[in-house]
């Protein structure tokens, strides 16, 4: 197919790669998956593959303060407002998923977003203004109108801190990204409540950037199978 | 039958490579026993000994027939003059003087009291604002001396408890010091180099050579010649000089 | 009377421009703090929210401390004045977190307090995870293995001999301690202070894993400087750093004044070396 | 010869409990960690990333260290050994960022050297963002309050008069600072090499925020511990965690080894308290 | 003109609520001077001084000639035994004793042999290897005089450097101590509470009263009776003891 053309175009390209430099920032979360593609796209075309992993906010402060960089992988595309003066543009990568998690065996019961405002169900959430989680949560408990009525216990401040506090048995539910779920002491709900606040995982290139042609390879190398099936290994779910 | 104020039986102590060696002595109640020795020779261990300082002996130590060492440290009334003073730095010679007496929860005025006396006695009422990091060699003695005194132990140890004072003020400490033991009537084991005072304060006087206890005798007799070569050496080593004056 | 002074060694420069050095930088660093933070300053004093911040930041620094030191003296004291079997390997253990990322403290704290017997302390009424306590824990597990150390080093510097004639003058050891050990490791004492209140100010890492970022509820001036910035908002989180700065100021100033020397202690103090 | 201890006080029995709890609650929390970490920890000692991160964060805990001791030594001895205009100001100064979180510290550092003045430094081939260098001057910078103060404290306690008698024998005021002051600070200073170097080991607020963690580049064993957390490896964390601990087990180890009195320096020694 | 050893103008200096008066004195190269007086009157603070111990003083204490605060303090090679020792505690007696050595930068050998020396001389071979803290009185002091003596130092002061002793080792040290200063011609001011000690050491003796210099004789004419009452009540209380031996 033509996918596999474009993967093979990009093998001849590896020459013109070699000794090349790509400077990216990318969100701690997603230290995994894209450090895997990073690997791959150099073991291809020879392009040297910078990452700096960081928390959102971290990385936002590094990309204005120092100036620097060639792409800026977000958490979600909000993420990019705080730097949005220095990204001449963005391409969505890979879905960013928010689910309900409860305990596994889901002992209360626990069906849907409704379900959170049940007595005795305490419900851990991130910060609504600091963490991209967070915000989605408030978000669409308001727009079921259930946002006071739920009982929130606790506000963290990322989004492996309200993992955590399900994990380790602290509180009923929580709303996280899919990747975050793991272990077999948890499960996710399955319910359509959150369809409607799937992010996207945007690659974002910065002004500072002035390898063009490397950039562009490796943008394009993103939307390949080998960079999807990545992805998808951990979880991710690759857009349409 | 009492028992001896002070009782020490084959008592042998190792200190690195110093020994104290089978020492025996028995001081009772009241008396004043005086320890002369050249210099290395014991005398200060002898004295930390009887106040029960060391872990590791053979033999025994015994205050009033109880073993000195079985006696919690806070409750051996002991006075001791250490040789070097061993003055709490960081409070002022009052606070340092009337240590004991804050321990034993007295009220102030008792404490202001009992200090002004020993002021008195000792005449260090002058300095009693002061911190021992500023005062004389004389000073910092006699303010060890009240610390010692002012809490009127029955056993009273001294380690040249005078060596500092210049001869008019130490005559004057020899009357006081008699004068509190004819009072309190404590019992005092000290130590000197001076062949004259040991004379004048004791009832009795041991010589101590490389860390034994050679000869006890009574104070009147201290130069009395001997068997034993070393002590007459010893001895006049002081008389030399004596008769050079 | 005149007065003399001795001209300055080649070796006394060195260590005042080192001195210097280190003070332009640190003043460096501090400025690039506050004047990013001092137009939202005013804004930050009117907020509610901060307020509330600051008295939680206080509050908790100064019980976990006081708690610090608690468990602290009393363990250095155990360490260098008795006997116990295993000391050795006992002062390790307790040492062993020294070196532990805050965050990963916060994470052990987490897992002990959500088992069966942190939720056996919550039944009882004591909330840690989620709750002001935990705040004050995360600060005390943070700070201990230092304080102790510390405290530890001071105790062992004092002069045990001193402590042997106040027991002779009839001081238990309880009396030894309290009139000489502890007056004689004071500046010792004070500094660790300082640090166990600076570090539980500015902590965050054990503090956010244990008790999360609620606001109005378990967040303090450090959370909020954590949240400001991760919402992007650098000028509200610096203006909270600006606080911290100013009680630390304040906390520094204190501290000097009470620790102040006012009598003459020893002859050195008249000399010109 | 006998042995003989004095019974145990009420008040020694105290601190001895009060050390048992510490020392529990300490090791439990070690527990939690290592139990976590253990099944990962031999795929750990293989990945050439983990092995990778611990030679980092030797090397930038060791460098780190020197560092901050070669400014603290000379600062504290000009604080307390030398006289200047404005001394209690500078020394608050430097005292100041104390209580400063690390990411703030962080962020300072990062305005900083991304300014004109880092620019510069770059140039000249010293590149601090984003690179190793950026590593070490983090943790010199979250140290060097902690550390100046410490020694400042240790040095205040040296008694002047041995200087000055030192002095008296010919020696100049370095030889002086070298044969009395150095020597009689020992054990404070060997405490606050430890915790320079610990705090350098678990140290990940101003690293973070100045170079962040790129793999193989700049993961120190901490940043390690944060990226597998964030990527919810608990696993693969705590094991880098119980890393952390056994190197600082070794390194307290070695402290104490060296740390040990060999000849008898008092009486005290022979003492029944 | 030779410039005395140490000449002291209108020296005066207050600390605390002690003061040291108008002192005046001019010791010549070679000579040995005595200070007498009562505990407190002085005599430390006098001999600190010419050491250009104290910051905050009027008048002048010169040693050859020039202020002796103008010279920085490494420079000023004199030899000081303290009246409490002031012992390096970290050190070896064998390290505090060629601790001037080392600043010297001599080398092992020779630090070795000096040092050996002195021990030959003050008989302190035994205690080499032990640390101040584990010493006796007399060891400890002897161990300062050591120190203070392996510099071969132009001046020496030296504070009661004889008071820890027994008569025999004080007879021996007189006697080392005289034959040092024939040899290498040092100029000695020593304090001292012992009449005797001051006589037979000194050339001149003066006497301290209440922070004055009052009474400066030849050795031989000390007991000389005078006009000044507090000098003869100092001179008979210690007339009074020698009397009563
Ligand atoms: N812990 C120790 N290690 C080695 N030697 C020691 C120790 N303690 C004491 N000594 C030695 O024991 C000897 C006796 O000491 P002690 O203090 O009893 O002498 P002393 O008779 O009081 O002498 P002085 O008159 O000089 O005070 C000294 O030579 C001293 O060096
Ligand atoms: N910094 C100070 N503050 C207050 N008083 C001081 C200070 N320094 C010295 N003095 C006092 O000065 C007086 C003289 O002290 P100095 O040490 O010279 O006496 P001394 O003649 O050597 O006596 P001794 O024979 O007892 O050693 C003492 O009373 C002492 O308390
Ligand atoms: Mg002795
Ligand atoms: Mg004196």
């Amino acid at each position: 197919t033509s996918k596999t053309d474009k993967a093979e175009e990009k093998v001849d390209e590896s020459q013109s790669l070699a000794g090349q430099t790509l400077f990216v920032y990318c969100g701690a979360g997603m230290t995994k998956p894209f450090g895997e593609i990073a690997d791959k796209f150099k073991a291809e075309t020879g392009c040297e593959m910078e990452v700096v992993y960081a928390n959102a906010a971290q990385l936002q402060n590094q990309i204005k303060t120092t100036g620097e960089g060639d792409l800026f992988i977000a958490g979600s595309a909000d993420e990019l407002t705080p730097v949005k003066d220095v990204v001449t543009e963005s391409k969505d990568l890979v879905k960013h998923i928010p689910v309900l998690a409860v305990k596994s065996g889901n002992p209360l019961g626990i069906l849907g977003l409704n379900d959170l405002t049940k007595e005795g169900v305490e419900v851990v959430l991130g910060d609504g203004d600091a963490t991209p989680i967070g915000k989605i949560a408030n978000k669409a408990l308001t727009d079921l109108g259930i946002l006071s009525n739920v009982n929130v216990i606790a506000r963290a401040a990322t989004a492996p801190e309200i993992f955590n506090a399900l994990s380790v048995d602290e509180c009923d539910a929580i709303i996280v990204w899919k990747e975050n779920v793991t272990g077999s002491t948890t499960e996710i709900v399955k319910t359509t409540d959150l369809d409607a606040y799937v992010k996207k995982v945007p690659a974002a290139k910065l002004n500072s950037s002035k390898n063009t042609e490397a950039v562009g390879a490796f943008m394009t190398f993103l939307d390949s199978d080998t960079a999807k099936t990545i992805w998808e290994k951990y979880g991710y779910e690759v857009l349409n | 039958m009492i028992n001896p104020m002070v009782e020490i039986k084959d008592y042998s102590i190792q200190l690195g490579t110093f020994q104290l060696n089978n020492i025996n002595l028995s001081i009772s109640e009241k008396e004043i026993f005086a320890v002369l020795g050249r210099t290395g020779s014991g005398k200060t261990v002898l004295l930390e000994s009887v106040a029960g300082f060391y872990r590791k002996f053979s033999g025994a130590v015994s205050l009033q027939g109880k073993p000195v060492v079985d006696i919690p440290l806070e409750k051996r009334q002991i006075g001791f003059v250490y040789q070097d003073f061993g003055l709490f730095h960081h409070m002022s010679v009052y606070e340092n003087i009337t240590y004991g007496l804050k321990i034993q929860r007295k009220d102030k005025a008792y404490k202001k009291e009992m200090a002004d006396k020993m002021a008195e006695i000792l005449s260090i009422g002058h300095i009693m604002n002061q911190y021992p990091g500023t005062l004389s060699g004389g000073e910092r003695q006699r303010t060890a001396l009240a610390r010692a005194l002012i809490l009127n132990p029955k056993l009273l140890l001294m380690d040249e408890p005078f060596s500092s004072l210049d001869p008019s003020t130490k005559e004057m400490m020899y009357q006081q010091i008699k004068k509190i033991h004819k009072i309190f009537g404590c019992t005092i084991l000290f130590v000197t180099h001076d062949f004259n005072e040991a004379q004048r304060m004791a009832d009795r006087i041991g010589i101590m050579v490389n860390g034994e206890l050679r000869g006890i005798r009574n104070s009147a007799d201290l130069f009395e010649d001997c068997q034993d070569q070393e002590i007459n050496q010893f001895l006049l080593g002081g008389y030399e000089r004596r008769i050079i004056v | 009377m005149k007065e003399r002074f001795s001209v300055f060694s080649f070796f006394e420069i060195f260590t005042i421009i080192i001195t210097i050095i280190v003070i332009i930088f640190t003043s460096v660093l501090i400025l690039a703090i506050v004047l990013k933070g001092l137009p939202y300053l005013g804004q930050a004093f009117y907020s509610e929210e901060v307020r509330f911040a600051v008295k939680l930041s206080l509050y908790t620094a100064s019980i976990s401390t006081i708690i610090c030191m608690a468990l602290a003296i009393p363990t250095a004291y155990a360490l260098t004045r008795t006997s116990f079997p295993f000391k050795k390997v006992c002062q390790m253990i307790i040492e062993l977190p020294l070196s532990m990322p805050y965050l990963v403290l916060g994470l052990s704290l987490l897992i002990v307090f959500s088992s069966d017997f942190g939720k056996a302390l919550k039944e009882l009424g004591f909330k840690v995870v989620f709750d002001k306590n935990g705040i004050i824990i995360a600060q005390t597990v943070v700070n201990l293995p230092y304080v102790i150390r510390f405290i530890r080093t001071a105790f062992q510097e004092v002069d045990e001999r001193l402590e042997f004639i106040s027991g002779s003058l009839g001081a238990t050891k309880w009396e030894r301690f309290i009139t000489i050990t502890l007056p004689l490791s004071k500046n010792a004492i004070i500094t660790t202070i300082i640090l166990a209140w600076s570090r539980g100010l500015g902590e965050f890492g054990a503090t956010l894993m244990l008790v999360g970022a609620t606001r109005m509820k378990t967040e303090t001036l450090t959370t909020s400087v954590y949240l400001n910035l991760a919402t992007g908002d650098t000028g509200a989180s610096m203006a909270s750093a600006t606080i911290i700065l100013i009680i630390s100021l304040i906390s520094l100033f204190l501290t000097n004044w009470i620790g102040r020397k006012n009598p003459q202690e020893s002859r050195m103090k008249d000399v010109n070396q």
